[in-house]
């Protein structure tokens, strides 16, 4: 449940969206709060991008409202609603020094040159780009590029600050300090922001909350840890976490008064399950994550079963391991020391305390 | 899904807010002032660029006194075709009263294999340079970009010594390889530009496939070059129908082109000049590549934009 | 006439109304002799059409026949040895006894060896007059240059341009030439373009023609046309007053239906000096392989000067006939005259016997532009006419 | 460990070879062959045929203390200097405003294109006409009413080349527009959000960060436009024969000229050399930094 | 240094390669044993590309020797040399049927057509694509396409198979899945393989043995658990693990006969450290992985101390923790059960046999 905000920073009321008789949004709300961090997930076109660009002003609505700090600006011109932007592709003006990149908008605005020159002194500082400046964006690397794109948006002096997928040009490296950088700026600014990303460690890191989009529709929005553990419905499930998390399809049923979960000739004791309401037999689909199913456990868990090994994969801190389980794939995560021996069958077990369930049929979390 | 109330029902959510100041799209004005300064100027020019085409159109259908009284610009008081007539089938070159219809097929007869060739000798060329560099390969390519500014007077008599020397004075042939020796220049460069922004890798796999430099060439490149060859294709066809130096010193009267024609039967003057007959030729020899460009617009552009503007 | 008959291509560059039907003739005779006469007229003067024909001869792929301007034009061509030596034609034919006046010839001959075939006497020195044109202004038509010049303010005033030249550079050259003959006299145009004479042409003799010539070119300042036959057909519309220009004008003017002395009137020499130049046209005959072609070859020169052929060609064409034994009955009035100062021996050579094409053409270049250009003044274009004639060859 | 035998370089990729062998030869025969040539015999005095007869730099001294010449010179010049930046200038301006989203885009593109569907001679032609005082534009107008209107460019030597520069950009503008159009959709749709949100107006941001981000399709267009001028001939001749009197004269016509019309090759291998000169001086610096330098693309 | 093999499968001999002026690779040698998985592993730009192409032919080395399968190769034509390969953009004819562009070589070849058929119906029933077979390129997913490209090597019968970072185009969900049947592929077909990538899990999971290059030199050519519990020197060390291992400058030093590692005012013991030689006092950085080091450990390791939170970053499974250890940043890698609270400072612990000593001039491995 959403709960709405006293004071949101934005706030978009029933926002739809169409490019000619496609519709890409759909009445969307959604209230951000002041000095928020909110990150929009989802999978490639599912209309972050559209939405991020509806609130910069650089889409046109096809309905409803937007407010920024609590002025309505659906009408607004880009650069009067407040909010400052970093594209994906850093959008540098390439023949321009940093310096002039950072300055260039100011300037046009007629901001005075000692005001400019500090806000850029500030904003090089926080970014620590003051031996860049003179450079053009051509002599910079990635992450420095990222960096002056930032700076762009800083020395306008903005509440909102919408990042449209800034770190997914940049490799693995530098992709993880940047975020860092990203989580720390954040902390000292204290701004408003908005975060378009389809990679699920970014929005785990850095979102105070979260936005699962798909198709247009935000399908929840919570904190990380939240969507993590209790995703709504299948589609939340399986967009989040890597390796995915395990499904498998199955029935549940009621014996001798216990809910059970049966796939082929396994049954899944869901005693321990925190149903989201009261249970109704039929088609389900189970999930474990990865990380929450251990090897030769004996009796500790509720429920353990056994399993044929495809493919062990070490991957240095952690190792992953590949299974049939009957005839469903299954994945389980384990840290390097505990990897199992080579042996075609091991035996594996979970707590289903740590499971979702879902609604064969819609997908919803039971 | 739905009690997950992500949707809150509108207004429900900020307080104050609800109900006030706009919503939906901006309202947007067919005659705003943007608009207005658009479309003006890109009619005003338009009708620059379509008055002499109008004109020429207009008087090719009048007939010699409505010329000499009216204006350039009133339309026809009396549309004849007379003119278009006598410039296709009659007018006079000397003793021969054929018209442009004896050059139209000796155009078509001079532009087919000129653009077959010079297209195919530039494509190869571009391929080889983008793919298959070898030592010097550049500097060659350099000398042939620095010859696409040597005005053609200059290579006139050189070229009618090696033509001579080789026989194909005069002949069609003859004609058919200056074309392509001048089409080279600027055509190497699209499609050298062309092909070096196609992936490299495909190249490789085709070799590691097996595949030699013909192999590659018409196997893989060809059938990927559709908007090049596009834009060369109309670049050729307008060039070389449109050429008359080449056509008047490398060929003989009974191969003129209708360019050779256009401009006999315009400098013939007979007393007055017949500016509607003058017209009518005029309209008659550019139709070809007019007809080219009206039928490709778009894929010239699209080539355009993949073979000139990366390089 | 040979058995076979044989494709002949000849080049030319007549393609107005008067000169194409006069070629006309030449084609239907040639064609009379079983052989086939193929046109290549090459639209624009000889200035657009020589050099394709050189090109052509050079660059190994000759024609049957073509023309040129008899005199320097070929020159290197004949020195170089693609064209073919007549000599032995023109003995059997005795064209030298037949050819009038002799000088023609010697145009054609180079080592004593003759190299093309005369078809014509084209005379430049003539003021075409528009008797309507006079009669509109209220003035009478002028007997010579200096009253047609007093005439002009009348012309002006009644909205007729005075003197008609067209934008080609040879016309305006052309005019001064005629000027230099009639204003200078033969004598000073022989000292500036035989001799060369470079102090004489910078001297006070020339320096009254190109005051002439300044007249001309004030005359002729709303002439918006850019062909001889367009001016020419100003003068025949009664929009100008007159023209000078050679003798083929006269084509123009039959092809309109106008006659001698009632429409428009002609003074040779500028009504100031008779005196006619034996330029003219002539046909040479590229070297050729084919055995055929050559025996063809030797069919046309030999129609080319045929008395009937002639007489039939000239009156279409204007100009006069290079024989003298033959009797131009049909002639107008101004042929006559034309063929009165030829019997009376006037002759003088033209420039295209007497200058190469370099020099000529330097000279179109400064003449056009002095015709153009008002502020370009008589002193300056004559010391540069001086320089040119300096440097001739 | 010893070196492995390195076979014959000049037999690796054979068939490259070979079919380079067309471009190769047009490189070195014709084109250095020929340059080669000419400037040869332009220190000779050739008349008709080329002959071997030197005379050092004569045909030099004659070439630049000939009034023609140094109008053909000064016209080039003008001529070449308005026409690129025009072309540019329009070029540009049409693309930009044809890049605005707007309807009949194709329709208003084929109506720019067209011109350069046609030859020089027609264009020469119809502009020839339309430029008549008599009965083009000048006699139209006065025909309405405003007798003293005065529009003659090709009988005013003083702005000849004006006229000869109106038909050549009504020609030429329209692929000019063309280049620019496909530059413009190529520039990242980021760049102008991104100018949006920093506030700089449209003019700014198309002077500032589109322009100087086109670079290589100014490059591009400037390479077809300066090919073209410096070959600017058709046109002339079309148009007004280099007149009135010598004052739309270009080089390309002095050379096609003195070569043929007064038979002086020596004379026009000369003016075919400084042409050549020029050309060679100005672009193989930049045709080998931009196309011999890089490597690929 | 490098133990050369009895039959090599492919073996490199004193191989460079420089483009004019540019030497990419300098002397390299590699042996590969018959059927086995080798990664080549390094930055962007460092000449695993090169080295591959090399190997395939399609650049022309400046010195050296190429054997594969024992055949001195280095001059012969790509197709002449047993070999396969797969790229990163995949490569795949556009214009042509993904039947076709199996097909394409041997049809060059001249192959028999019912050869020809039954190779490509067994490379397709191998990668599961029988289904696509009539199917363009365009009209596939990015994984259908990768399998495609590997099926234009499978079909070829070749000794060697040569991968150019075949999975860095795909999103990490396909690329997981990808990198698990290239695994099973390889053991199921036994080629040699030859494998580069810049991403370190690939390399991990995949090889047999990584070589780690840079500068067009290889630092260390061994099995993935030895690269990353023992690299030779800090670049490695640095370059794989994510988070990268934590790297703190000081001195070694010698204090009543044992050997310390003092950095700062902290002294780490190096009791339980393998030396790889006799040490000697000076300059040195010491190296520690982010999942090697605990929180609150009390008096159970070697080594305690305590650090700073800076940023906590949840990542759904694990929870790293950046922290500053007196002047120096310093990583660690928790479950994320065990995330310490956001206190401003912890205690922190770890044992030295698990860490890397490096020389603080050289790199290499103390
Ligand atoms: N100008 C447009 N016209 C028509 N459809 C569009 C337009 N722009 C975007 N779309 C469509 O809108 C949908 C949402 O696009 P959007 O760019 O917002 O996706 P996204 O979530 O940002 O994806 P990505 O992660 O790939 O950036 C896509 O299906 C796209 O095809
Ligand atoms: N044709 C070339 N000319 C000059 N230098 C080149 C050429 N090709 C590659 N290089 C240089 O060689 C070095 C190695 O390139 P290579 O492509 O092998 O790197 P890589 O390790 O594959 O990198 P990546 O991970 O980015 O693919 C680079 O520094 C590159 O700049
Ligand atoms: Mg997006
Ligand atoms: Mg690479």
């Amino acid at each position: 449940m959403m709960t709405s905000l006293e004071n949101p920073s934005v706030s978009i009321q029933d926002l739809s969206l169409n490019f000619g008789a496609i519709s890409v949004l759909e009445t969307l709300n959604i209230d951000v709060a002041e000095g928020e961090f909110i990150v929009l997930l989802g999978p490639s076109g599912c209309g972050k991008s559209t939405l991020l660009n509806c609130i910069a002003g650089l889409l046109d609505v096809s309905d409803g409202r937007i407010f920024i700090k609590g002025k309505n600006v659906t009408w607004e011109e880009p650069k009067d609603r407040g909010i400052g932007m970093v594209f994906q592709s850093y959008a540098l003006y390439p023949q321009m020094t940093v310096e002039k990149n950072l300055s260039f908008g100011l300037r046009v605005a007629g901001i005075p040159r000692d005001e400019i020159a500090k806000r850029i002194a500030r904003a090089a500082e926080i970014l620590q780009i003051e031996p860049l400046l003179q450079r053009k964006p051509s002599a910079l690397s990635g992450g420095q590029r990222q960096r002056v794109a930032i700076g762009r948006a800083l020395v306008r002096d903005v509440d909102v600050f919408l990042f449209d997928e800034p770190l997914s040009n940049l490799d693995a490296k530098l992709r993880a300090e940047l975020r860092v950088e990203i989580k720390l700026l954040h902390s000292k600014l204290q701004n408003t922001m908005i975060y378009v990303t389809h990679d699920q460690i970014e929005a785990m890191t850095l979102a105070d909350r979260i936005a699962v989009m798909k198709g247009g529709v935000i399908q929840q929005l919570d904190a990380p840890q939240k969507i993590y553990n209790r995703p709504v419905n299948r589609f939340v499930a399986g967009f989040l976490g890597s390796p995915a998390m395990n499904f498998l399809d199955g029935r549940l049923e009621k014996n001798d008064g216990n809910w059970h979960f049966a796939v082929e000739d396994v049954r899944i004791p869901l005693a321990t399950y925190a149903f989201e309401k009261e249970p109704v037999p039929g088609a389900a689909v189970f999930g474990i994550r990865p990380e929450h199913v251990a090897f030769n456990s004996g009796s500790g868990w509720p429920f353990t079963a056994t399993a044929n090994v495809v493919v062990v994969e070490p991957m240095g801190s952690d190792t992953l391991v590949w299974l049939k389980l009957g005839n469903q794939n299954f994945t389980v995560r384990v840290t390097s020391e505990r990897t199992p021996n080579n042996a075609d069958s091991v035996s594996i077990g979970f707590d289903p305390m740590r499971a979702s369930l879902f609604d064969a049929a819609t997908g919803n979390r039971l | 899904m739905a009690d997950l109330a992500v949707s809150l029902p509108a207004g429900t959510g900020s307080i104050g807010l609800e109900a006030s100041g706009p919503r939906g799209p901006k309202p947007r004005h067919v005659f705003s002032r943007r608009n207005i300064f658009l479309y003006g100027t890109l009619i005003v020019v338009a009708l620059y660029y379509l008055l002499p085409l109008y004109v020429m159109v207009v008087t090719s259908l009048k007939g010699m006194p409505e010329i000499r009284l009216g204006n350039i610009f009133s339309p026809p008081l009396e549309i004849t075709f007379e003119p278009w007539v006598k410039a296709w089938s009659s007018a006079c070159t000397g003793l021969n009263c054929d018209g442009l219809s004896r050059g139209f097929w000796n155009s078509v007869r001079i532009t087919v294999p000129s653009v077959i060739l010079s297209i195919a000798i530039a494509s190869v060329n571009g391929y080889a340079l983008a793919n298959w560099r070898f030592k010097g390969a550049d500097t060659f390519f350099v000398i042939l970009i620095v010859g696409a500014f040597i005005p053609y007077q200059v290579m006139i008599y050189p070229i009618v010594i090696i033509l001579r020397e080789i026989g194909l004075y005069g002949s069609l042939s003859g004609l058919v390889i200056v074309h392509s020796i001048f089409g080279m220049p600027i055509l190497t460069l699209l499609f050298r530009n062309y092909f070096t922004s196609m992936p490299e890798e495909l190249f490789r796999a085709a070799r590691v496939d097996g595949a030699g430099f013909w192999g590659i060439y018409f196997r893989i490149m060809l059938p990927m070059s559709l908007p090049i060859f596009v834009v060369a294709i109309i670049l050729q066809v307008t060039g070389i129908w449109n050429d008359f130096l080449f056509g008047v010193v490398y060929t003989r009267p009974d191969t003129y082109p209708m360019t050779v024609q256009l401009n006999n039967i315009v400098n013939s003057v007979q007393g007055v000049k017949e500016y509607n007959v003058n017209m009518a030729a005029t309209i008659l020899t550019g139709l070809v590549p007019l007809v080219v460009y009206f039928v490709s617009g778009k894929l010239f552009v699209r080539g355009i934009a993949a073979g000139a503007v990366k390089g | 006439a040979p058995a076979a008959a044989t494709d002949l291509e000849v080049t030319h560059w007549w393609t107005s109304g008067g000169e194409a039907a006069a070629v006309a003739e030449f084609a239907k005779a040639f064609d009379a002799t079983g052989n086939r006469w193929v046109d290549g007229a090459i639209a624009g003067s000889g200035g657009t059409a020589r050099p394709i024909m050189i090109s052509r001869i050079t660059g190994g792929d000759p024609m049957g026949a073509t023309q040129f301007n008899h005199g320097r034009q070929a020159e290197e061509l004949v020195q170089a040895g693609l064209m073919r030596d007549l000599t032995e034609l023109a003995t059997r034919d005795k064209w030298t006894e037949i050819v009038q006046p002799k000088s023609l010839l010697d145009g054609c001959t180079l080592d004593g060896k003759i190299y093309c075939v005369p078809v014509n006497i084209h005379s430049w020195q003539w003021l075409w007059l528009s008797n309507a044109a006079f009669e509109k202004a209220g003035v009478p038509v002028p007997k010579n240059w200096n009253e047609y010049v007093a005439a002009a303010p009348a012309l002006e005033k009644a909205g007729i341009i005075p003197l008609a030249v067209g934008g080609q550079p040879w016309q305006s050259s052309g005019a001064f030439d005629v000027l230099l003959t009639a204003v200078g006299g033969t004598d000073a145009f022989l000292k500036v373009y035989r001799d060369k004479d470079a102090e004489f042409a910078a001297g006070p003799e020339v320096a009254k023609v190109f005051k002439a010539a300044d007249d001309a070119r004030k005359m002729a300042k709303n002439t918006n046309v850019q062909d001889w036959n367009q001016a020419t057909n100003l003068v025949i519309s009664g929009k100008a007053g007159g023209q000078i220009m050679g003798d083929w004008a006269q084509g123009e003017f039959r092809v309109a239906g106008q006659i001698a002395g009632k429409d428009y009137t002609c003074l040779p020499g500028l009504g100031l000096n008779e005196v006619i130049a034996t330029g003219g046209d002539a046909f040479y005959f590229p070297l050729l392989q084919d055995a055929e072609k050559s025996k063809a070859q030797e069919a046309l020169a030999e129609t080319l000067l045929d008395p009937k052929t002639q007489v039939a060609f000239n009156l279409k064409k204007g100009s006069l006939p290079v024989r003298g034994d033959i009797d131009l009955k049909a002639a107008n009035d101004c042929m006559k005259k034309g063929l009165d100062i030829l019997a009376k021996g006037s002759v003088m050579p033209w420039t295209d016997q007497l200058l190469s094409q370099d020099t000529q053409k330097q000279k179109e270049d400064l003449f056009s532009e002095f015709f153009a250009k008002p502020d370009m003044t008589v002193e300056e274009a004559q010391k540069r006419f001086a320089d040119i004639v300096a440097s001739a060859d | 460990m010893s070196k492995s035998e390195r076979p014959n370089q000049l037999f690796r990729n054979l068939n490259a070879k070979v079919a380079s062998i067309p471009m190769v030869l047009t490189a070195l025969v014709i084109f250095v062959g020929g340059s080669a040539w000419t400037v040869l015999y332009s220190f000779t005095n050739s008349k008709l045929l080329p002959r071997l007869n030197f005379v050092g730099l004569d045909q030099y001294y004659r070439l630049w203390s000939t009034p023609r010449w140094l109008v053909s010179i000064e016209n080039l010049l003008v001529y070449g200097v308005l026409s690129l930046v025009f072309s540019l200038v329009i070029g540009f301006i049409l693309a930009a405003l044809l890049d605005q989203k707007i309807r009949f885009e194709d329709t208003f593109r084929t109506i720019f294109l067209y011109p350069f569907a046609l030859s020089f001679i027609v264009t020469g032609l119809v502009w020839q006409w339309l430029l008549n005082p008599e009965f083009g534009i000048q006699g139209v107008v006065r025909g309405l009413g405003w007798e003293s209107f005065s529009f003659d460019p090709l009988y005013n030597s003083d702005i000849v080349i004006y006229g000869i520069l109106i038909a050549a950009l009504w020609q030429g503008t329209g692929l000019i527009m063309c280049l620019m159009l496909a530059g413009l959709r190529g520039i990242d749709e980021d760049i102008w959000k991104a100018a949006r949100v920093d506030g700089i107006p449209t003019l700014k941001t198309y002077l500032f960060i589109i322009i100087p981000m086109m670079r290589p399709v100014f490059i591009t267009a400037l390479v077809i436009i300066a090919a073209g001028i410096v070959k600017v001939y058709d046109l002339v001749v079309a148009q007004t024969s280099g007149g009135p009197g010598i004052a739309s004269e270009v080089p390309a016509k002095y050379v096609y000229d003195y070569m043929f019309f007064a038979q002086n090759l020596g004379q026009g291998f000369a003016a075919s050399t400084m042409m050549l000169l020029s050309v060679v001086v100005v672009i193989v610096p930049w045709a080998y930094l931009e196309f011999g330098g890089k490597k690929r693309g």
